[in-house]
């Protein structure tokens, strides 16, 4: 382990974002934005770095988080039991993970710069400075844990400042709906997962990571923590059925964090999944493999379909966003699947690639529709429309993303999703085969859908918007994009570096046999010919449309609407509601489908539980006593082991009814919280 | 006498006078304030249609505006023409747009050209004049001369009328599809047409003036020829019946059996050429071509029967000018038979076409009762179940003679149309033959054609799409006093409101097309632009030069 | 290595400049002939091109750069993807799932010259567009399918290895059906040709082009064309010509002789299916996805046989 | 496929269109084509253009020069062939030529000089139609065929009141 960065450096990160939200609060409005979102930036810029040196030196060591140290030994004295810390780590996974993760919010933070002065006088911006380091710090805490609790905590705080940011306007009665319908949703999930991970290190004996490899479970036990892990996670991750909080939640907050909502805080469900499963605990990788990769393909098909028939910009990207996450799981899914065929490995690096790809471009498109918000103050796509030539930057970076996420060459979107593709396709495995021919469809889905958001926002005669006097977005918000938007190109063009870093990742954490090899990086040195030729007609056809402007007599002239002018309505063409309304009809049964679902189950459930929880208070008082159980229950839970340590025969009766206990008790919170949660289904 | 007696029977002390002109069509004088019932009771008992609306400017002859709304009274083989008279100086008369829906132009018609003003219209905004034309100039009235151009001011604006937030997609003026310049203006919702809004009369040059003024009664017949781009004879025999009628000329057998035949060749390669452009417009070029190549014969028969292709020139007040010869008759019934085979084939290929019959059937429906309402015309009245045709209803020319079947289709759509011009195509070629084999002898044009003053004429032709109509009032020097055409695309262009409605836009095109509109008969044009000049043959070397890049 | 690839270009560019005379050809002697026209001379569409290229350039004021970017574009990358093909069947070129960038490069292709018709603005542009997305969504559906059951046989979506053994197999010969239908769709012509449709939406996304984009436009179509016809050719006719070249050992001959023999054969499949495309008459939007919709059982099928190991 | 059928039409058929204008194309007997105008046979009488609808024929009475002037314009002409008609020495004749399509106007020009009163010496008509007109009268009333209309009158009127003269 020869790195320049020892264990504990990985943690300045944390404190400067920490130090951030300290002391925002006692600056002034503004200064406290600029304050928080430069620490914010240096911090990511920070993780980059770390990322990359991680991931150059195979990961860095275990260290100790010792801010919390001091709670955990005050708890020790109460319960006598030795001191303790909680242990941080970063190997390839997290070294991948925080790259994203630094990328991201670097590119939303120096976004906010700007973006958030629109709130200035309307809302408090201190409190923003306070929540958005600390969100970011929470993600990041996550990432570097290696500790059960850490690792609850973390994610607790995560869930929470993620609830007040999208909820920041709070006069949005829509919003504060749509925060309070993710809280729920997002605390359900944590609960099944603190359970989970109860039972985990009850077993183990302790909440270290590195002690959880060793632990072996009863098949029934087994498969109970699979669930429930697929469940919690599957909740943040908005997978197919648990999908219903994010296309509310994500279009609410400010742009910039629903970047970082949809391009990060969704995939470290994805990271818990793969560190959990399958690194830490080894459950049974076929059926985990076939669960996820159902629920990933089930969500691709699922978001798509959603996405196109939308008319609120970033609310088409949630649901694409949610797409998106399907393509992610399906990769690993298959990836499990075909373990330890090295197809499978291919297909899980693919799946950590597009995760990649998929925090910057999408991270990317919802700063475009932020930098709409900005400037026309409206996301329907309705009432937008020919904002290309008024807002250039945006729009070049908007079609640059669109053209990635629809996975077009020589874009990185692409790379991902063929490398997802191939080996599913090749496996010879029915199913996957199956949900691959459906992925493709899924791709075309996405291109229909962002060609939709393009041709509405940018292109044809504007609506109801007056783009008379609307200016390009202002510098820090067209420096975010750009970074991103040359991102797309450059991780397009490059793409065996990302891969490369992704299958070292895939590498480090579990061992695929090489046996059966049909894809290596050398077979694909021809796509880098064929990109490069792409490149080369791109450049070409630059130079092409400069000669022609340049040589040839040009005349500009006004749209031709066969001889009329006066007489011309405002609105031509199509609005956003006519787009594929013959494709819905078509394959309507898709969407009578949703519905009859949406009628038979949501309706009547929600009728029959809005009498429980009406206001918000409600659940945040069901809600901190957990936060609150997440930081109390550990040492609670040595003093257990240790009284079981030490009267073994004892703890052999006691241990089961203290389980039994504590389960009960979370899942009374857990029904009463679902219960809750399902009032905010009527806002879908 | 009796259908006169029944009218008045029912009309019961509303007219104030009557009388019978050519080919005992009724004309009635009622007073203005009792229009309105009158024309309910003739629409609801008599069960008339309406057909049109005739201002004339008769300050000249007794001192009044003249509006005459024409119904058609096919169960008694007779148009009902009721005369209202208006006062010289404020002109003005209740609308009965509320009553039939067709005479929503009509009476914006008579509002433009001849200043007599419509009370509580619907929609009361300029029709024909052009936007800046100065509002109390009336170039109908006597007073206004055919050649003064008055200066235009942009203070009248034509205002479309839609809802708010409507999606439109404008259609024309110079759409692919359209061949002449009308704007329609299709409100979409996705790929379905819910709503339409119609400009037209871009191109009106005011032919009815002309022939008022400057032309002689023998002249008029080349221009009325002109009127339509395709079935223009229709429109030259039907002024000619109109004149004749007025003042009581006997037309030879043989010339009326020569109008007969011209009428069905023209009706034969009008429809060949509308069944030609639907396939066009479906898409599908190769029945565009081949519908073409089978009409071609028919163009040269056409040619060599009356020395042109399609401005035949052929009528005169009181006859015709060119006699068939005898060798011809052959060659016409030769060519008939050759083209009759290949015409079935045709239409069996045609309708062999899956995707081509989808796309006729079910779109752009014209219900029966809305037909009535609007007193729609031609294959387009026919294909809404209401079974009427001039040449049955009332008959001119030869066809008393003939035997032939009005094809009537209750379907409503498009594809009743296209069946209905499909079998006429068969009756027209029956009919040619019919008429070849008694073609009786003797002269081709009418001695001694003295035309008086003043009389009232009115005749009408089934033309290939639909009822022409034409109104003429004799005047001194051997001039027409009032010349009114009705072409039959203007009644049908209305109805396009109702077929466009929910009609899928890929079809829009489709369906208006299926009126087989004749945009330059609706706004009385004259398309002719021959540019000649001296003797010289086109060489190939010249041609060659702007020919190839 | 390198030079197999230098040739697989030039013959890329070749083929695009060879596609106007195959145009022609299609023009004078499929649906002229059909047409009972004497039709236009063979090389019409060069005459077009040329006099395209030294007309004005006409911009709509509303169009952004992309207006002008993208019919080159769409060229180019209709280029790249011929560029892909394997016209000679030699082992060297292509790599595993090629096939799917094939793809992928043809729906770029045209969504590319789409993209360029929304730039300009022209409210029939967008309906174009709609209905060219939909169109999209449906084929690649369809086209999923049909390579999916090729992968399960073939366990493997390289063009070369797909092109050059043979398995006989209801399923695979199902797929091969579903690939010509996917070309017959892809290869703009009527009845799917909606997203042009002249007498209805006035050709819709090329609405506002003129002069020399028009002509790039043009070109663009016309190679996306001769490449569906060449990617169903190649998949479908290669095995059997590679089995019938097999005797021939000297390698540089044999490959030549297989790219002689696919494009001719791929010349052959261009104007078969310009044929059936002059005997149909145009569908109406909704009837062009039902018409997919129905045709996408073949796939199902294929793939349900294919599973069940037929 | 009864689609197919088309194809087979259509090779059957075979190809019907021309190669127009590398190839003729003949116009039936009795086409109305240009109408020709001889100058020698023409009397000037005008009835020609008192029947043409689109005023292509025009007179204009040149004093002057001492000539009647018929301009025919081609570009006005719709070939209805009336002038030919009504030519009482059909000096017009309706040729086949219908490939007329020129840049610019062309003007035919027919001068004809006028016949002078042989009393008053004024121009009334040209001498060929007085000519034709002598041509067409009886011995008897051909004498004074050469006076315009007014000397006509006055010398008509005169002869009367002599032989009254000579009754008394």
């Amino acid at each position: 382990m020869n790195s320049t960065v020892t264990v504990n450096e990985v943690l300045y990160p944390v404190y400067l974002l920490m130090l951030g939200c300290f002391i925002s609060p006692v600056l002034g409005e503004v200064a406290s934005l600029y304050v928080s979102s430069s620490i914010s930036i240096g911090a990511s810029i920070l993780m980059i770095y770390i990322s990359i040196i991680a991931m150059t030196s195979g990961g860095l060591g275990v260290g100790e988080f010792q801010l919390l140290t001091g709670i955990s030994s005050a708890f020790s004295e109460v319960f006598r039991v030795s001191s303790y810390g909680f242990e941080v780590s970063v190997d390839g996974l997290s070294a991948f993970f925080i790259f994203a993760l630094g990328i991201v919010s670097l590119a939303s933070s120096i976004y906010g710069i700007s973006y958030i002065k629109r709130y200035v006088g309307l809302e408090s911006l201190r409190f923003y400075s306070v929540l958005y380091p600390l969100f970011l710090m929470s993600m990041y805490l996550l990432i570097i844990c290696s500790d059960v609790i850490l690792f609850i905590i973390s994610w607790e705080l995560m869930s929470i400042t993620a609830f007040f940011l999208i909820a920041f306007e709070k006069a949005n009665k829509v919003a504060v709906k749509a925060a309070l319908k993710y809280l729920l949703m997002s605390y359900f999930g944590s609960s099944l997962l603190i359970i989970a991970l109860v039972i985990i290190s009850s077993i183990s004996g302790s909440t270290n990571f590195t002690a959880l490899r060793t632990v072996v479970f009863e098949p029934t036990v087994h498969y109970l923590i699979m669930a429930l892990i697929i469940v919690g996670f599957g909740i943040k991750a908005a997978l197919v059925p648990m999908h219903s909080w994010l296309p509310d939640a994500h279009p609410e907050a400010p742009s910039n964090i629903s970047a970082l909502l949809s391009g990060f805080m969704i995939k470290t469900a994805v990271y818990g999944v793969i560190r959990f499963t399958f690194i830490l605990l080894g459950l049974n990788h076929y059926a985990l493999g076939l669960m996820l990769s159902s629920l990933g393909i089930a969500s691709a098909i699922y978001g798509t379909l959603m996405a196109i028939i939308q008319i609120d910009s970033k609310k088409l990207m949630a649901y694409s966003s949610i797409a998106q996450i399907g393509y992610i799981f399906l990769g690993i899914g298959g990836g499990l699947i075909l373990y330890p065929n090295y197809l499978g490995f291919i297909a899980l690096a693919a799946g950590l690639f597009h995760t990649l790809n998929h925090a910057i471009f999408k991270g990317l498109l919802f700063l475009t529709a932020g930098g709409l918000i900005y400037r026309t103050g409206s996301r329907d796509l309705n009432s937008l429309g020919g904002l290309a030539k008024v807002m250039p930057i945006t729009y070049t970076s908007g079609l640059i993303g669109s053209l990635a996420i629809s996975g077009m060459p020589p874009l990185n979107g692409f790379v991902s999703k063929w490398l997802i593709l191939i080996p599913l396709l090749i496996s010879g495995h029915p199913m996957l085969v199956l949900y691959a021919a459906l992925a493709i469809f899924a791709s075309a889905l996405t291109t229909a859908a962002f060609v939709k958001y393009l041709a509405r926002a940018f292109f044809s005669s504007p609506k109801n918007v007056s783009v008379g006097n609307v200016k390009e977005v202002p510098l820090p918000m067209a420096l975010a994009m750009i970074l991103l938007a040359s991102l797309c190109v450059v991780l397009g063009l490059f793409f065996y570096i990302p891969f490369n870093m992704a299958s070292s990742a895939v590498a480090n954490m579990i061992t695929y046999s090489v046996s059966y090899t049909t894809i290596t990086l050398q077979d694909l040195t021809p796509v880098l010919y064929v990109f490069t030729l792409l490149t080369l007609g791109i450049f070409i056809s630059a130079f092409i449309a400069v000669y022609l402007t340049a040589s040839h007599k040009l005349r500009l002239t006004p749209v031709w609407t066969f001889g009329t002018k006066d007489l011309l309505p405002k609105t031509l063409g199509l609005n956003a509601h006519s787009y594929y309304r013959e494709f819905g009809s078509t394959y309507s049964f898709v969407y009578v489908l949703r519905s009859y679902v949406y009628e038979l189950v949501v309706r009547p459930l929600c009728k029959w539980s809005t009498k429980l929880a009406r206001s918000y208070y409600d659940f945040v008082d069901i809600y901190l006593p957990t936060t609150l159980a997440a930081i109390v229950i550990k040492p609670l839970w040595r003093w257990f082991i240790g009284l079981g340590r030490s009267y073994y025969d004892w703890v052999e009766t006691y241990l089961p009814t203290v389980l039994a206990v504590i389960t009960a008790l979370l899942l009374i919170l857990i029904i009463a919280s679902y219960l809750g949660c399902v009032v905010w289904f009527l806002s879908t | 006498m009796d259908v006169v007696g029944r009218i008045l029977k029912i009309l019961e002390g509303k007219v104030s006078n009557y009388k019978v002109i050519n080919s005992g069509n009724v004309i009635i004088d009622v007073r203005a304030e009792d229009l309105v019932d009158v024309v309910r009771i003739i629409t609801e008992e008599l069960g008339g249609i309406y057909s049109v609306i005739v201002g004339n400017d008769a300050r000249r002859v007794d001192g009044t505006f003249h509006n005459i709304y024409v119904f058609s009274l096919d169960s008694l083989k007779t148009y009902l023409l009721v005369r209202v008279r208006l006062s010289p100086e404020e002109p003005s008369v209740q609308s009965i747009t509320s009553v039939v829906k067709g005479a929503n132009w009509g009476e914006r018609e008579v509002r433009d050209l001849l200043g007599i003003n419509v009370l509580n219209h619907p929609d009361p905004r300029r029709l024909v004049l052009p936007d800046g034309w100065p509002d109390n100039v009336n170039p109908l009235r006597k007073e206004f001369n055919y050649q003064t151009r008055p200066q235009l001011n942009c203070s009248t604006q034509y205002t479309p009328i839609r809802s708010e937030d409507v999606v439109a997609l404008p259609y024309g003026p110079y759409h692919p599809l359209l061949h002449e310049p009308e704007y329609f203006e299709l409100h979409i919702k996705g790929e379905t047409v819910v709503g339409v809004e119609y400009r037209g009369f871009h191109v009106h040059r005011g032919i009815e003036k002309l022939g008022e003024s400057r032309l002689t009664y023998n002249q008029i017949p080349f221009v009325a020829e002109r009127i339509c781009g395709i079935c223009g004879f229709v429109h030259n025999v039907c002024y000619c019946q109109a004149i004749e009628g007025a003042s009581g000329i006997e037309v030879p057998e043989r010339a009326l059996y020569i109008r007969s035949l011209i009428l069905e060749i023209e009706r034969l390669h009008s429809h060949l050429l509308w069944l030609g452009v639907a396939c066009h417009i479906l898409g599908f070029d190769t029945g565009f071509m081949h519908a073409w190549r089978i009409r071609e014969p028919i163009m040269n028969l056409a040619e060599a029967l009356t020395g042109n292709r399609k401005n035949y020139g052929l009528n005169l007040v009181g006859g015709v000018r060119r006699d068939v010869s005898k060798d011809s008759v052959g060659k016409v019934i030769k060519i008939l038979k050759n083209v009759r085979d290949e015409y079935s084939r045709f239409i069996k290929g045609l309708t062999a076409l899956k995707e081509v019959v989808k796309r006729l059937e079910g779109s752009g429906i014209l219900p029966k009762a809305e037909a009535v309402s609007y007193g729609v015309v031609g294959p387009v009245a026919r294909a809404s179940g209401l079974k009427r045709d001039v040449r049955v209803d009332h008959p001119y020319a030869a066809y008393k003679d003939v035997s032939f079947k009005v094809p009537t289709y209750s379907g409503c759509d498009n594809m009743s149309r296209l069946m209905v011009r499909v079998e006429e195509v068969y009756e027209s070629m029956s009919i040619i033959e019919q008429l070849l084999d008694r073609l009786p002898g003797g002269p081709i044009l009418a001695e001694n054609a003295e035309v008086p003053e003043y009389r009232e004429g009115f005749s009408s032709v089934e033309a290939p799409r639909g009822e022409d109509v034409h109104y003429v009032l004799t005047g001194k020097y051997s001039k027409v006093y009032r010349w009114k055409v009705r072409a039959p695309t203007y009644n049908n262009i209305p109805a396009l409101n109702v077929m466009l409605h929910e009609c899928p836009l890929s079809d829009a095109p489709l369906t208006i097309a299926s009126i087989d509109p004749c945009f330059s008969c609706t706004d009385r044009l004259i398309v002719v632009d021959v540019r000649s000049g001296k003797r010289f043959k086109v060489g190939l070397k010249a041609l060659a030069k702007g020919w190839r890049p | 290595m390198v030079p197999q690839y230098l040739v697989a270009l030039l013959t890329a560019f070749l083929l695009a400049l060879l596609v106007p005379l195959l145009d022609g050809v299609e023009r004078k002697y499929v649906r002229a002939r059909i047409q009972s026209r004497v039709g236009p001379p063979i090389i019409q569409t060069y005459y077009d091109l040329v006099k395209l290229f030294k007309k004005e350039l006409l911009i709509p004021s509303t169009a952004s750069k992309l207006f002008i970017l993208a019919p080159p574009t769409s060229f180019f990358v209709s280029i790249a993807a011929l560029f892909i093909l394997p016209y000679s069947l030699s082992p060297s070129l292509g790599f595993e799932g090629d096939i799917i960038l094939l793809a992928y490069l043809l729906v770029l292709s045209s969504l590319t010259s789409l993209l360029g018709g929304l730039a300009s603005g022209n409210p029939f542009a967008e309906v174009s567009s709609n209905r060219e997305l939909s169109l999209i969504l449906a084929s690649e559906l369809f086209l999923g399918m049909g390579l999916a059951v090729i992968a399960l046989k073939y366990g493997s979506l390289r063009l070369h290895t797909v092109s050059t053994n043979l398995i006989l197999l209801p399923s695979v010969l199902l797929a091969y059906l579903t690939l010509l239908y996917y070309a017959f769709i892809k290869s703009v012509r009527t009845p799917y040709d909606i997203a042009e449709a002249e007498p209805e939406i006035a050709s819709g996304y090329m609405i506002e082009y003129s002069g020399p984009l028009l002509a790039f436009l043009i070109l663009g179509n016309l190679t996306r064309r001769l490449l569906v016809s060449s990617l169903f050719t190649v998949i479908t006719f290669g095995p059997v010509i590679s089995m019938a070249t097999s005797p021939v050992n000297v390698e540089v001959l044999r490959y030549t002789l297989n790219a002689v023999l696919t494009i001719s054969l791929s010349i052959i499949v261009y104007l078969s299916l310009g044929v059936v495309s002059v005997i149909h008459g145009r569908y109406r939007v909704i009837h062009a996805l039902m018409s997919i919709k129905k045709y996408t059982l073949i796939p199902i099928t294929a793939l349900i046989l294919a599973v069940i190991g037929f | 496929m009864s689609r197919l059928s088309w194809v087979k039409t259509a090779l059957e058929v075979g190809v019907v269109t021309k190669k127009y204008p590398y190839e003729d194309v003949e116009v039936p007997e009795g086409f109305r084509g240009l109408p020709e105008f001889d100058a020698v046979k023409c009397i000037g009488c005008t009835s020609c253009a008192n029947v043409c609808t689109p005023d292509a024929i025009r007179v204009v009475e040149d004093v002057g020069s001492g000539v009647r002037r018929l301009e025919y314009r081609v570009g006005k002409c719709i070939f209805c062939g009336r002038c030919a008609e009504v030519c009482p020495v059909s000096a017009i004749t309706i040729s086949k030529e219908f490939e007329l399509a020129y840049k610019g106007e062309v003007v035919h020009v027919i001068e004809l000089r006028y016949a002078r009163c042989s009393v008053c010496g004024k121009p009334f008509t040209t001498s060929k139609h007085l000519t034709h007109v002598e041509g067409k009268l009886s011995e008897v009333i051909r004498e004074n065929v050469d006076l315009c209309p007014d000397c006509k009158r006055r010398v008509s009127i005169n002869s009367i009141i002599q032989s009254a003269g000579a009754v008394r």
